[in-house]
Protein backbone atom coordinates (compact mmCIF):
# COMPACT_ATOMS: atom_id res chain seq x y z
CA UNK A 1 0.00 0.00 0.00
CA UNK A 2 1.37 3.83 -0.65
CA UNK A 3 -0.28 6.96 0.21
CA UNK A 4 0.36 10.25 -2.06
CA UNK A 5 -0.34 13.44 -0.41
CA UNK A 6 -1.23 16.82 -2.06
CA UNK A 7 -2.89 20.39 -0.54
CA UNK A 8 -5.24 22.34 -2.54
CA UNK A 9 -6.57 25.62 -0.60
CA UNK A 10 -7.56 23.63 2.94
CA UNK A 11 -8.37 20.36 1.65
CA UNK A 12 -5.75 17.81 1.88
CA UNK A 13 -6.18 15.05 -0.64
CA UNK A 14 -4.31 11.35 -0.16
CA UNK A 15 -4.55 9.27 -2.66
CA UNK A 16 -4.17 5.48 -1.45
CA UNK A 17 -2.95 2.57 -3.53
CA UNK A 18 -3.06 -1.23 -3.04
CA UNK A 19 -4.77 -3.24 -0.18
CA UNK A 20 -5.69 -1.93 2.82
CA UNK A 21 -5.83 -4.61 5.77
CA UNK A 22 -4.25 -5.65 9.08
CA UNK A 23 -1.38 -5.73 7.15
CA UNK A 24 -1.24 -1.83 5.93
CA UNK A 25 -3.39 -0.24 8.57
CA UNK A 26 -1.09 0.83 11.02
CA UNK A 27 1.08 2.32 8.17
CA UNK A 28 -2.42 4.68 6.57
CA UNK A 29 -2.96 5.58 10.16
CA UNK A 30 0.42 7.00 10.56
CA UNK A 31 0.84 8.62 7.45
CA UNK A 32 -2.36 10.54 7.70
CA UNK A 33 -1.63 11.42 11.47
CA UNK A 34 1.60 13.16 10.47
CA UNK A 35 0.21 14.89 6.94
CA UNK A 36 -2.88 15.98 9.25
CA UNK A 37 -0.56 17.05 12.30
CA UNK A 38 1.34 18.90 9.47
CA UNK A 39 -1.18 20.31 7.05
CA UNK A 40 -4.20 20.69 9.61
CA UNK A 41 -7.01 20.90 6.70
CA UNK A 42 -10.65 21.87 6.86
CA UNK A 43 -11.13 19.07 4.37
CA UNK A 44 -9.68 14.99 3.90
CA UNK A 45 -10.18 13.76 1.08
CA UNK A 46 -9.88 10.28 0.89
CA UNK A 47 -8.83 8.99 -3.20
CA UNK A 48 -10.05 5.20 -2.94
CA UNK A 49 -9.83 4.87 -6.49
CA UNK A 50 -6.63 2.96 -6.52
CA UNK A 51 -7.61 0.73 -3.38
CA UNK A 52 -8.18 -2.87 -4.46
CA UNK A 53 -8.90 -4.49 -1.54
CA UNK A 54 -10.25 -2.83 2.03
CA UNK A 55 -12.18 -4.60 5.51
CA UNK A 56 -12.32 -3.57 8.53
CA UNK A 57 -9.25 -2.76 9.74
CA UNK A 58 -9.21 -0.30 6.84
CA UNK A 59 -12.41 1.40 7.64
CA UNK A 60 -11.30 1.72 11.40
CA UNK A 61 -8.66 3.85 10.17
CA UNK A 62 -10.77 5.91 8.34
CA UNK A 63 -13.43 6.29 10.93
CA UNK A 64 -10.68 7.38 13.64
CA UNK A 65 -9.62 10.22 11.27
CA UNK A 66 -12.93 11.35 10.83
CA UNK A 67 -13.69 11.92 14.69
CA UNK A 68 -10.03 13.44 14.78
CA UNK A 69 -11.10 16.01 12.21
CA UNK A 70 -14.69 16.79 13.87
CA UNK A 71 -13.90 17.74 17.05
CA UNK A 72 -12.63 20.88 14.98
CA UNK A 73 -15.74 21.11 12.83
CA UNK A 74 -13.48 19.36 9.83
CA UNK A 75 -14.87 16.81 7.44
CA UNK A 76 -13.52 13.90 4.95
CA UNK A 77 -15.12 13.39 1.59
CA UNK A 78 -14.70 9.60 0.43
CA UNK A 79 -13.40 9.43 -3.41
CA UNK A 80 -14.34 7.56 -5.95
CA UNK A 81 -13.85 3.93 -4.14
CA UNK A 82 -14.27 0.98 -5.76
CA UNK A 83 -17.64 -1.23 -5.75
CA UNK A 84 -16.60 -3.38 -3.26
CA UNK A 85 -15.09 -0.74 -1.09
CA UNK A 86 -18.41 0.96 -1.40
CA UNK A 87 -20.31 -1.67 -0.64
CA UNK A 88 -18.30 -2.02 2.91
CA UNK A 89 -18.70 1.85 3.18
CA UNK A 90 -21.95 1.42 2.84
CA UNK A 91 -22.59 -1.52 5.46
CA UNK A 92 -20.66 -0.35 8.11
CA UNK A 93 -22.59 3.43 8.22
CA UNK A 94 -19.51 5.26 7.04
CA UNK A 95 -21.39 6.19 4.26
CA UNK A 96 -23.92 7.61 6.23
CA UNK A 97 -21.69 10.09 7.88
CA UNK A 98 -19.16 10.94 5.57
CA UNK A 99 -19.33 12.22 2.03
CA UNK A 100 -19.01 9.72 -0.85
CA UNK A 101 -18.29 11.52 -4.21
CA UNK A 102 -17.94 9.12 -7.28
CA UNK A 103 -16.28 11.43 -9.10
CA UNK A 104 -18.60 11.53 -12.25
CA UNK A 105 -18.88 14.39 -14.36
CA UNK A 106 -15.94 15.86 -13.10
CA UNK A 107 -13.10 17.51 -14.60
CA UNK A 108 -10.63 15.52 -16.55
CA UNK A 109 -8.47 16.61 -13.53
CA UNK A 110 -10.16 15.13 -10.76
CA UNK A 111 -10.84 18.05 -9.06
CA UNK A 112 -13.99 18.12 -6.98
CA UNK A 113 -15.88 21.93 -5.66
CA UNK B 1 -12.58 -27.60 -16.46
CA UNK B 2 -15.86 -28.57 -17.23
CA UNK B 3 -16.70 -32.40 -16.23
CA UNK B 4 -14.36 -32.19 -12.98
CA UNK B 5 -16.95 -29.76 -10.97
CA UNK B 6 -18.30 -32.98 -9.48
CA UNK B 7 -14.66 -33.87 -7.96
CA UNK B 8 -14.50 -32.37 -4.83
CA UNK B 9 -11.07 -30.48 -3.74
CA UNK B 10 -10.11 -29.30 -0.30
CA UNK B 11 -6.92 -27.73 1.05
CA UNK B 12 -5.77 -26.20 4.18
CA UNK B 13 -3.14 -23.70 4.63
CA UNK B 14 -1.21 -23.10 8.09
CA UNK B 15 0.94 -19.76 8.74
CA UNK B 16 2.33 -17.94 11.89
CA UNK B 17 0.16 -15.04 13.28
CA UNK B 18 1.66 -12.16 11.52
CA UNK B 19 -0.37 -9.44 9.63
CA UNK B 20 1.81 -10.08 6.25
CA UNK B 21 -0.28 -13.55 6.26
CA UNK B 22 -3.69 -12.13 5.96
CA UNK B 23 -3.27 -11.45 2.22
CA UNK B 24 -2.00 -15.12 2.21
CA UNK B 25 -4.89 -16.43 3.52
CA UNK B 26 -6.79 -14.10 1.07
CA UNK B 27 -4.97 -15.34 -2.18
CA UNK B 28 -4.90 -18.86 -1.68
CA UNK B 29 -8.38 -19.45 -0.86
CA UNK B 30 -9.72 -17.16 -3.55
CA UNK B 31 -7.47 -18.94 -6.24
CA UNK B 32 -9.15 -22.33 -4.50
CA UNK B 33 -12.54 -20.26 -5.19
CA UNK B 34 -12.04 -19.52 -8.64
CA UNK B 35 -11.52 -23.38 -9.79
CA UNK B 36 -15.25 -23.31 -9.95
CA UNK B 37 -17.49 -20.91 -11.61
CA UNK B 38 -17.86 -17.64 -9.45
CA UNK B 39 -18.60 -14.42 -10.08
CA UNK B 40 -15.92 -11.53 -9.40
CA UNK B 41 -18.77 -10.17 -6.30
CA UNK B 42 -18.65 -13.35 -5.26
CA UNK B 43 -14.66 -14.14 -4.61
CA UNK B 44 -14.50 -10.03 -3.06
CA UNK B 45 -17.65 -11.23 -0.56
CA UNK B 46 -15.06 -15.07 0.73
CA UNK B 47 -11.84 -12.16 0.30
CA UNK B 48 -13.74 -10.05 3.25
CA UNK B 49 -14.59 -12.62 5.17
CA UNK B 50 -11.92 -14.70 5.40
CA UNK B 51 -9.39 -11.33 5.73
CA UNK B 52 -12.06 -10.53 8.70
CA UNK B 53 -11.84 -14.16 10.67
CA UNK B 54 -7.78 -14.30 10.06
CA UNK B 55 -7.42 -10.92 11.13
CA UNK B 56 -9.24 -11.65 14.58
CA UNK B 57 -7.26 -15.08 15.05
CA UNK B 58 -4.22 -12.59 14.75
CA UNK B 59 -5.15 -9.71 16.62
CA UNK B 60 -7.77 -10.94 19.28
CA UNK B 61 -6.48 -14.61 19.39
CA UNK B 62 -3.11 -14.78 19.67
CA UNK B 63 -3.19 -10.59 21.19
CA UNK B 64 -0.95 -9.80 18.34
CA UNK B 65 1.60 -12.36 19.12
CA UNK B 66 3.80 -13.91 16.02
CA UNK B 67 4.13 -17.02 17.27
CA UNK B 68 0.63 -18.81 16.85
CA UNK B 69 -0.61 -21.00 13.96
CA UNK B 70 -3.25 -20.02 11.99
CA UNK B 71 -4.86 -22.76 10.02
CA UNK B 72 -7.74 -21.81 7.52
CA UNK B 73 -9.53 -24.63 5.30
CA UNK B 74 -11.49 -24.54 1.92
CA UNK B 75 -13.39 -26.98 0.37
CA UNK B 76 -15.64 -27.76 -2.56
CA UNK B 77 -19.03 -29.81 -1.45
CA UNK B 78 -21.89 -30.54 -2.44
CA UNK B 79 -23.63 -27.67 -0.35
CA UNK B 80 -21.12 -25.26 -1.76
CA UNK B 81 -17.89 -23.82 -0.46
CA UNK B 82 -17.12 -24.26 3.50
CA UNK B 83 -14.24 -22.42 5.00
CA UNK B 84 -12.94 -22.65 8.47
CA UNK B 85 -10.52 -20.37 10.29
CA UNK B 86 -8.88 -22.28 13.05
CA UNK B 87 -6.99 -20.51 16.36
CA UNK B 88 -5.67 -22.10 19.19
CA UNK B 89 -5.32 -18.42 21.32
CA UNK B 90 -7.20 -16.85 23.69
CA UNK B 91 -10.89 -17.48 23.00
CA UNK B 92 -14.14 -15.87 23.33
CA UNK B 93 -16.14 -16.00 26.49
CA UNK B 94 -19.48 -14.75 24.72
CA UNK B 95 -19.59 -15.59 21.28
CA UNK B 96 -23.44 -14.26 21.12
CA UNK B 97 -22.08 -10.85 22.16
CA UNK B 98 -18.67 -10.75 20.48
CA UNK B 99 -20.92 -10.96 17.58
CA UNK B 100 -23.24 -8.44 17.75
CA UNK B 101 -22.54 -5.27 15.50
CA UNK B 102 -20.30 -3.07 16.62
CA UNK B 103 -19.31 -5.20 19.83
CA UNK B 104 -15.47 -5.15 20.21
CA UNK B 105 -12.97 -5.45 23.23
CA UNK B 106 -10.63 -3.20 21.18
CA UNK B 107 -11.29 0.39 21.35
CA UNK B 108 -9.18 1.17 18.32
CA UNK B 109 -11.53 -1.61 16.14
CA UNK B 110 -14.73 -1.20 14.83
CA UNK B 111 -16.52 -4.34 15.75
CA UNK B 112 -17.91 -5.10 12.32
CA UNK B 113 -16.25 -8.00 11.39
CA UNK B 114 -18.38 -11.16 12.46
CA UNK B 115 -20.91 -8.53 10.74
CA UNK B 116 -19.11 -8.68 7.83
CA UNK B 117 -18.79 -12.45 7.40
CA UNK B 118 -22.26 -13.22 7.88
CA UNK B 119 -23.54 -10.13 5.37
CA UNK B 120 -20.85 -12.08 2.44
CA UNK B 121 -21.35 -15.88 3.48
CA UNK B 122 -24.51 -17.89 3.74
CA UNK B 123 -23.71 -19.65 7.07
CA UNK B 124 -20.94 -18.39 9.84
CA UNK B 125 -20.77 -20.64 12.69
CA UNK B 126 -18.34 -20.31 16.17
CA UNK B 127 -17.25 -22.20 18.17
CA UNK B 128 -14.86 -21.02 21.24
CA UNK B 129 -13.11 -22.34 24.47
CA UNK B 130 -11.55 -19.60 26.95
CA UNK B 131 -7.77 -20.02 26.53
CA UNK B 132 -8.07 -23.46 24.16
CA UNK B 133 -8.78 -21.10 21.16
CA UNK B 134 -11.84 -20.31 18.19
CA UNK B 135 -13.26 -22.10 15.03
CA UNK B 136 -14.99 -20.06 12.56
CA UNK B 137 -16.85 -21.75 10.16
CA UNK B 138 -18.85 -20.49 7.23
CA UNK B 139 -20.28 -21.52 3.93
CA UNK B 140 -20.95 -19.84 0.75
CA UNK B 141 -23.32 -21.59 -1.46
CA UNK B 142 -22.68 -21.89 -5.07
CA UNK B 143 -24.93 -20.48 -7.18
CA UNK B 144 -25.37 -23.40 -10.07
CA UNK B 145 -24.00 -20.97 -12.91
CA UNK B 146 -25.38 -23.38 -15.51
CA UNK B 147 -23.38 -26.19 -14.19
CA UNK B 148 -25.15 -29.40 -13.99
CA UNK C 1 6.95 -4.00 5.83
CA UNK C 2 10.61 -3.02 6.63
CA UNK C 3 11.88 -3.76 10.10
CA UNK C 4 10.10 -6.87 10.51
CA UNK C 5 12.17 -8.76 7.78
CA UNK C 6 14.04 -10.14 10.52
CA UNK C 7 11.01 -12.17 11.71
CA UNK C 8 10.62 -15.19 10.03
CA UNK C 9 7.67 -16.79 8.57
CA UNK C 10 6.45 -19.88 7.56
CA UNK C 11 3.51 -21.63 5.78
CA UNK C 12 2.33 -25.09 4.82
CA UNK C 13 -0.36 -26.14 2.16
CA UNK C 14 -2.01 -29.25 1.91
CA UNK C 15 -4.26 -30.13 -1.05
CA UNK C 16 -6.10 -33.20 -2.75
CA UNK C 17 -3.79 -34.90 -5.75
CA UNK C 18 -5.64 -33.00 -8.43
CA UNK C 19 -4.14 -31.18 -11.57
CA UNK C 20 -6.12 -27.77 -10.72
CA UNK C 21 -4.38 -27.87 -7.22
CA UNK C 22 -0.66 -27.11 -9.05
CA UNK C 23 -1.71 -23.45 -10.02
CA UNK C 24 -2.64 -22.92 -5.92
CA UNK C 25 0.74 -23.91 -4.97
CA UNK C 26 2.09 -21.63 -7.44
CA UNK C 27 0.29 -18.82 -6.00
CA UNK C 28 0.53 -19.86 -2.49
CA UNK C 29 4.01 -19.84 -2.50
CA UNK C 30 4.65 -16.69 -4.89
CA UNK C 31 2.43 -14.90 -2.21
CA UNK C 32 4.28 -15.86 0.76
CA UNK C 33 8.31 -15.47 -1.09
CA UNK C 34 6.66 -12.08 -2.43
CA UNK C 35 6.71 -10.77 1.17
CA UNK C 36 10.42 -10.20 1.15
CA UNK C 37 12.28 -8.45 -1.50
CA UNK C 38 12.43 -10.65 -4.22
CA UNK C 39 13.34 -9.59 -8.10
CA UNK C 40 10.08 -10.69 -10.68
CA UNK C 41 12.41 -12.85 -12.74
CA UNK C 42 13.34 -14.86 -8.99
CA UNK C 43 9.46 -15.23 -8.31
CA UNK C 44 9.10 -16.58 -12.02
CA UNK C 45 11.83 -19.05 -11.37
CA UNK C 46 10.50 -20.19 -7.94
CA UNK C 47 7.13 -20.50 -9.46
CA UNK C 48 8.69 -22.96 -12.36
CA UNK C 49 10.58 -24.84 -9.01
CA UNK C 50 7.07 -25.13 -7.29
CA UNK C 51 5.24 -26.34 -10.82
CA UNK C 52 7.56 -29.25 -11.71
CA UNK C 53 7.69 -30.18 -7.74
CA UNK C 54 4.11 -30.25 -7.20
CA UNK C 55 3.25 -31.75 -10.79
CA UNK C 56 5.52 -34.88 -9.87
CA UNK C 57 3.66 -35.14 -7.02
CA UNK C 58 0.83 -36.05 -8.38
CA UNK C 59 1.77 -37.92 -11.51
CA UNK C 60 4.55 -39.89 -10.54
CA UNK C 61 4.10 -39.58 -7.10
CA UNK C 62 0.24 -40.05 -6.69
CA UNK C 63 0.52 -41.86 -10.34
CA UNK C 64 -2.77 -38.83 -11.17
CA UNK C 65 -4.93 -40.85 -8.36
CA UNK C 66 -6.92 -37.49 -7.03
CA UNK C 67 -6.75 -38.80 -3.52
CA UNK C 68 -4.00 -38.51 -2.44
CA UNK C 69 -2.19 -35.37 -0.29
CA UNK C 70 0.53 -33.39 -1.32
CA UNK C 71 1.66 -30.71 1.34
CA UNK C 72 4.13 -27.77 0.15
CA UNK C 73 5.98 -25.64 2.97
CA UNK C 74 7.64 -22.24 2.76
CA UNK C 75 10.06 -20.59 4.92
CA UNK C 76 11.77 -17.84 5.13
CA UNK C 77 15.23 -18.40 7.01
CA UNK C 78 18.48 -16.81 7.29
CA UNK C 79 19.59 -18.55 4.54
CA UNK C 80 16.50 -18.02 2.36
CA UNK C 81 13.51 -19.27 1.20
CA UNK C 82 13.15 -22.93 1.52
CA UNK C 83 10.45 -24.91 0.04
CA UNK C 84 9.53 -28.52 0.72
CA UNK C 85 7.22 -30.46 -1.91
CA UNK C 86 6.04 -33.49 -0.04
CA UNK C 87 4.07 -36.67 -0.88
CA UNK C 88 3.37 -40.01 0.40
CA UNK C 89 3.14 -41.82 -2.69
CA UNK C 90 4.86 -44.39 -5.21
CA UNK C 91 8.36 -42.98 -3.92
CA UNK C 92 11.38 -42.92 -6.72
CA UNK C 93 13.82 -46.51 -6.57
CA UNK C 94 16.76 -44.73 -7.96
CA UNK C 95 16.54 -40.66 -7.39
CA UNK C 96 20.16 -40.34 -8.69
CA UNK C 97 19.27 -41.95 -11.88
CA UNK C 98 15.15 -40.11 -11.73
CA UNK C 99 17.21 -36.72 -11.28
CA UNK C 100 19.10 -36.62 -14.71
CA UNK C 101 18.20 -34.66 -17.32
CA UNK C 102 15.99 -36.31 -19.69
CA UNK C 103 15.20 -39.16 -17.58
CA UNK C 104 11.47 -39.78 -17.09
CA UNK C 105 9.41 -42.91 -16.61
CA UNK C 106 6.96 -41.26 -18.99
CA UNK C 107 7.37 -41.58 -22.80
CA UNK C 108 5.20 -38.70 -23.07
CA UNK C 109 7.26 -36.17 -20.71
CA UNK C 110 10.70 -34.54 -20.94
CA UNK C 111 12.13 -35.69 -17.99
CA UNK C 112 13.08 -32.34 -17.25
CA UNK C 113 11.43 -31.16 -14.05
CA UNK C 114 14.24 -32.11 -11.84
CA UNK C 115 16.51 -30.43 -14.57
CA UNK C 116 14.88 -26.99 -14.11
CA UNK C 117 14.27 -26.96 -10.09
CA UNK C 118 18.50 -27.41 -10.14
CA UNK C 119 18.21 -24.95 -12.81
CA UNK C 120 16.24 -22.07 -10.78
CA UNK C 121 16.58 -22.87 -7.11
CA UNK C 122 19.98 -22.87 -5.52
CA UNK C 123 20.16 -26.74 -3.62
CA UNK C 124 17.80 -29.83 -4.49
CA UNK C 125 17.39 -32.17 -2.17
CA UNK C 126 15.55 -35.42 -2.95
CA UNK C 127 14.37 -38.12 0.08
CA UNK C 128 12.41 -40.88 -1.22
CA UNK C 129 11.13 -44.38 0.05
CA UNK C 130 9.83 -46.80 -2.59
CA UNK C 131 5.76 -46.96 -1.52
CA UNK C 132 6.63 -44.33 1.05
CA UNK C 133 6.83 -41.41 -0.88
CA UNK C 134 8.83 -38.20 -1.67
CA UNK C 135 10.29 -35.15 -0.22
CA UNK C 136 11.66 -32.67 -2.73
CA UNK C 137 13.63 -29.53 -0.36
CA UNK C 138 14.48 -26.61 -2.67
CA UNK C 139 16.29 -23.43 -1.12
CA UNK C 140 16.24 -20.20 -3.03
CA UNK C 141 19.33 -17.73 -1.56
CA UNK C 142 17.95 -14.40 -1.34
CA UNK C 143 20.37 -11.81 -2.36
CA UNK C 144 20.26 -9.20 0.18
CA UNK C 145 18.38 -6.37 -1.94
CA UNK C 146 19.63 -3.45 -0.04
CA UNK C 147 18.31 -4.75 3.38
CA UNK C 148 21.14 -5.64 6.02
CA UNK D 1 -5.79 -21.56 -20.80
CA UNK D 2 -7.77 -20.69 -23.95
CA UNK D 3 -6.65 -21.34 -27.70
CA UNK D 4 -7.85 -19.26 -30.75
CA UNK D 5 -7.19 -21.09 -34.05
CA UNK D 6 -6.57 -19.20 -37.67
CA UNK D 7 -5.19 -20.28 -40.97
CA UNK D 8 -3.03 -18.31 -43.32
CA UNK D 9 -2.22 -20.33 -46.16
CA UNK D 10 -0.57 -23.41 -45.56
CA UNK D 11 0.44 -22.23 -41.86
CA UNK D 12 -1.91 -22.99 -38.79
CA UNK D 13 -1.78 -20.29 -35.91
CA UNK D 14 -2.39 -20.90 -32.68
CA UNK D 15 -2.60 -17.89 -30.27
CA UNK D 16 -2.73 -19.27 -26.75
CA UNK D 17 -3.61 -17.73 -23.67
CA UNK D 18 -3.12 -18.59 -19.98
CA UNK D 19 -1.00 -20.82 -17.84
CA UNK D 20 0.42 -23.82 -19.54
CA UNK D 21 0.58 -26.35 -16.78
CA UNK D 22 -0.36 -30.08 -16.02
CA UNK D 23 -3.97 -28.77 -15.35
CA UNK D 24 -4.03 -27.28 -18.85
CA UNK D 25 -1.73 -28.76 -20.58
CA UNK D 26 -4.05 -32.31 -21.97
CA UNK D 27 -6.54 -29.98 -22.91
CA UNK D 28 -4.08 -27.63 -25.12
CA UNK D 29 -2.71 -30.75 -26.82
CA UNK D 30 -6.14 -32.10 -27.67
CA UNK D 31 -6.82 -28.65 -29.36
CA UNK D 32 -3.84 -28.34 -31.28
CA UNK D 33 -4.30 -32.78 -32.53
CA UNK D 34 -7.95 -31.53 -33.66
CA UNK D 35 -7.14 -28.47 -35.39
CA UNK D 36 -3.71 -30.83 -36.88
CA UNK D 37 -5.82 -33.35 -37.89
CA UNK D 38 -8.28 -30.98 -39.75
CA UNK D 39 -6.10 -28.11 -41.11
CA UNK D 40 -2.99 -30.48 -42.38
CA UNK D 41 -0.48 -27.55 -42.53
CA UNK D 42 2.62 -27.29 -43.57
CA UNK D 43 3.37 -24.75 -40.62
CA UNK D 44 2.59 -24.74 -36.92
CA UNK D 45 2.98 -21.20 -35.22
CA UNK D 46 2.44 -21.15 -32.00
CA UNK D 47 1.82 -17.50 -30.85
CA UNK D 48 2.99 -17.17 -26.98
CA UNK D 49 2.60 -13.70 -26.62
CA UNK D 50 -0.51 -14.33 -24.29
CA UNK D 51 1.31 -17.46 -22.25
CA UNK D 52 1.50 -16.01 -18.50
CA UNK D 53 3.12 -19.03 -17.31
CA UNK D 54 4.46 -22.23 -19.02
CA UNK D 55 6.75 -25.16 -17.30
CA UNK D 56 8.19 -28.90 -18.59
CA UNK D 57 4.20 -29.71 -19.00
CA UNK D 58 3.76 -27.42 -21.71
CA UNK D 59 7.35 -27.89 -23.28
CA UNK D 60 6.04 -31.90 -23.71
CA UNK D 61 2.98 -30.90 -25.64
CA UNK D 62 5.10 -28.41 -27.87
CA UNK D 63 7.50 -31.51 -28.37
CA UNK D 64 4.72 -33.69 -29.62
CA UNK D 65 3.42 -32.05 -32.29
CA UNK D 66 7.14 -30.97 -33.28
CA UNK D 67 7.47 -34.77 -33.61
CA UNK D 68 4.20 -35.10 -35.47
CA UNK D 69 5.07 -32.56 -38.00
CA UNK D 70 8.85 -33.55 -38.42
CA UNK D 71 7.70 -37.05 -39.60
CA UNK D 72 6.01 -35.18 -42.72
CA UNK D 73 8.46 -32.47 -43.15
CA UNK D 74 6.08 -29.71 -41.70
CA UNK D 75 7.64 -27.27 -38.99
CA UNK D 76 6.77 -25.75 -35.75
CA UNK D 77 7.54 -21.80 -35.41
CA UNK D 78 7.27 -20.13 -31.37
CA UNK D 79 6.06 -16.76 -31.93
CA UNK D 80 6.80 -13.94 -29.52
CA UNK D 81 7.63 -15.87 -26.14
CA UNK D 82 7.78 -14.02 -22.84
CA UNK D 83 11.06 -14.08 -21.05
CA UNK D 84 10.00 -16.54 -18.73
CA UNK D 85 8.75 -18.45 -21.57
CA UNK D 86 12.06 -17.92 -23.72
CA UNK D 87 14.25 -18.67 -21.08
CA UNK D 88 12.55 -22.18 -20.92
CA UNK D 89 12.70 -22.93 -24.51
CA UNK D 90 16.41 -22.52 -24.03
CA UNK D 91 17.30 -24.53 -21.04
CA UNK D 92 15.29 -27.13 -22.73
CA UNK D 93 16.80 -27.02 -26.37
CA UNK D 94 13.56 -26.87 -28.08
CA UNK D 95 14.78 -23.21 -28.95
CA UNK D 96 17.39 -25.24 -30.92
CA UNK D 97 15.38 -27.55 -32.91
CA UNK D 98 12.53 -25.02 -33.47
CA UNK D 99 12.69 -21.43 -34.66
CA UNK D 100 11.66 -18.67 -32.94
CA UNK D 101 10.55 -15.29 -33.78
CA UNK D 102 10.46 -12.42 -31.46
CA UNK D 103 7.94 -10.81 -33.69
CA UNK D 104 10.05 -7.71 -33.48
CA UNK D 105 10.16 -5.41 -36.77
CA UNK D 106 7.12 -6.87 -37.93
CA UNK D 107 4.13 -5.51 -38.86
CA UNK D 108 1.45 -4.01 -37.14
CA UNK D 109 -0.87 -7.04 -37.93
CA UNK D 110 1.73 -9.67 -36.05
CA UNK D 111 1.86 -11.29 -39.89
CA UNK D 112 5.33 -12.74 -40.37
CA UNK D 113 7.29 -13.99 -43.99
N1 LIG E 1 -10.35 -15.46 17.05
C1 LIG E 1 -10.73 -14.75 18.14
N2 LIG E 1 -10.17 -14.98 19.34
C2 LIG E 1 -10.53 -14.27 20.42
N3 LIG E 1 -11.46 -13.31 20.41
C3 LIG E 1 -12.07 -13.01 19.24
C4 LIG E 1 -11.74 -13.72 18.06
N4 LIG E 1 -12.51 -13.22 17.05
C5 LIG E 1 -13.28 -12.27 17.61
N5 LIG E 1 -13.02 -12.13 18.92
C6 LIG E 1 -13.69 -11.20 19.86
O1 LIG E 1 -14.91 -10.77 19.27
C7 LIG E 1 -14.94 -9.36 19.18
C8 LIG E 1 -15.71 -8.91 17.96
O2 LIG E 1 -15.05 -9.31 16.78
P1 LIG E 1 -15.31 -8.56 15.39
O3 LIG E 1 -16.79 -8.50 15.15
O4 LIG E 1 -14.50 -9.20 14.35
O5 LIG E 1 -14.84 -7.06 15.66
P2 LIG E 1 -13.38 -6.42 15.86
O6 LIG E 1 -12.34 -7.33 15.26
O7 LIG E 1 -13.46 -5.13 15.15
O8 LIG E 1 -13.19 -6.25 17.34
C9 LIG E 1 -13.49 -8.93 19.19
O9 LIG E 1 -13.33 -7.60 19.64
C10 LIG E 1 -12.87 -9.96 20.13
O10 LIG E 1 -13.05 -9.61 21.48
N1 LIG F 1 7.22 -37.33 -6.49
C1 LIG F 1 7.61 -38.37 -7.25
N2 LIG F 1 7.20 -39.63 -6.97
C2 LIG F 1 7.60 -40.68 -7.72
N3 LIG F 1 8.43 -40.56 -8.78
C3 LIG F 1 8.89 -39.35 -9.11
C4 LIG F 1 8.52 -38.20 -8.37
N4 LIG F 1 9.14 -37.12 -8.93
C5 LIG F 1 9.85 -37.59 -9.95
N5 LIG F 1 9.72 -38.94 -10.07
C6 LIG F 1 10.38 -39.81 -11.07
O1 LIG F 1 11.49 -39.12 -11.60
C7 LIG F 1 11.39 -39.03 -13.03
C8 LIG F 1 12.01 -37.73 -13.52
O2 LIG F 1 11.27 -36.62 -13.06
P1 LIG F 1 11.34 -35.24 -13.83
O3 LIG F 1 12.76 -34.84 -14.01
O4 LIG F 1 10.49 -34.27 -13.09
O5 LIG F 1 10.74 -35.53 -15.26
P2 LIG F 1 9.27 -35.86 -15.77
O6 LIG F 1 8.28 -35.37 -14.77
O7 LIG F 1 9.16 -35.14 -17.06
O8 LIG F 1 9.19 -37.34 -15.92
C9 LIG F 1 9.91 -39.17 -13.31
O9 LIG F 1 9.67 -39.63 -14.63
C10 LIG F 1 9.47 -40.15 -12.24
O10 LIG F 1 9.75 -41.48 -12.61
Amino acid sequence: MQVFFSMEGKELQARIKGEVDLETADQLRQELEASLDHARPEVLLLDLAGVTFMDSSGLGVILGRYRRLQKRGGRIILYRPQPQVRRLLELSGLGKIMTIETGEGLSEQGEID
Amino acid sequence: MAGQEQVENSMALEFLSLPENVGLARVAVATFAAQVDMTLNELEEIKVAVSEAVSNAIIHGYEGKPRGTVRVTAEHTAAGLVITVTDQGRGIQDVALAMQPAYSTDPERMGLGFAFMQSFMDEVEVTSEVNRGTTVRMLKVLKKAGAE
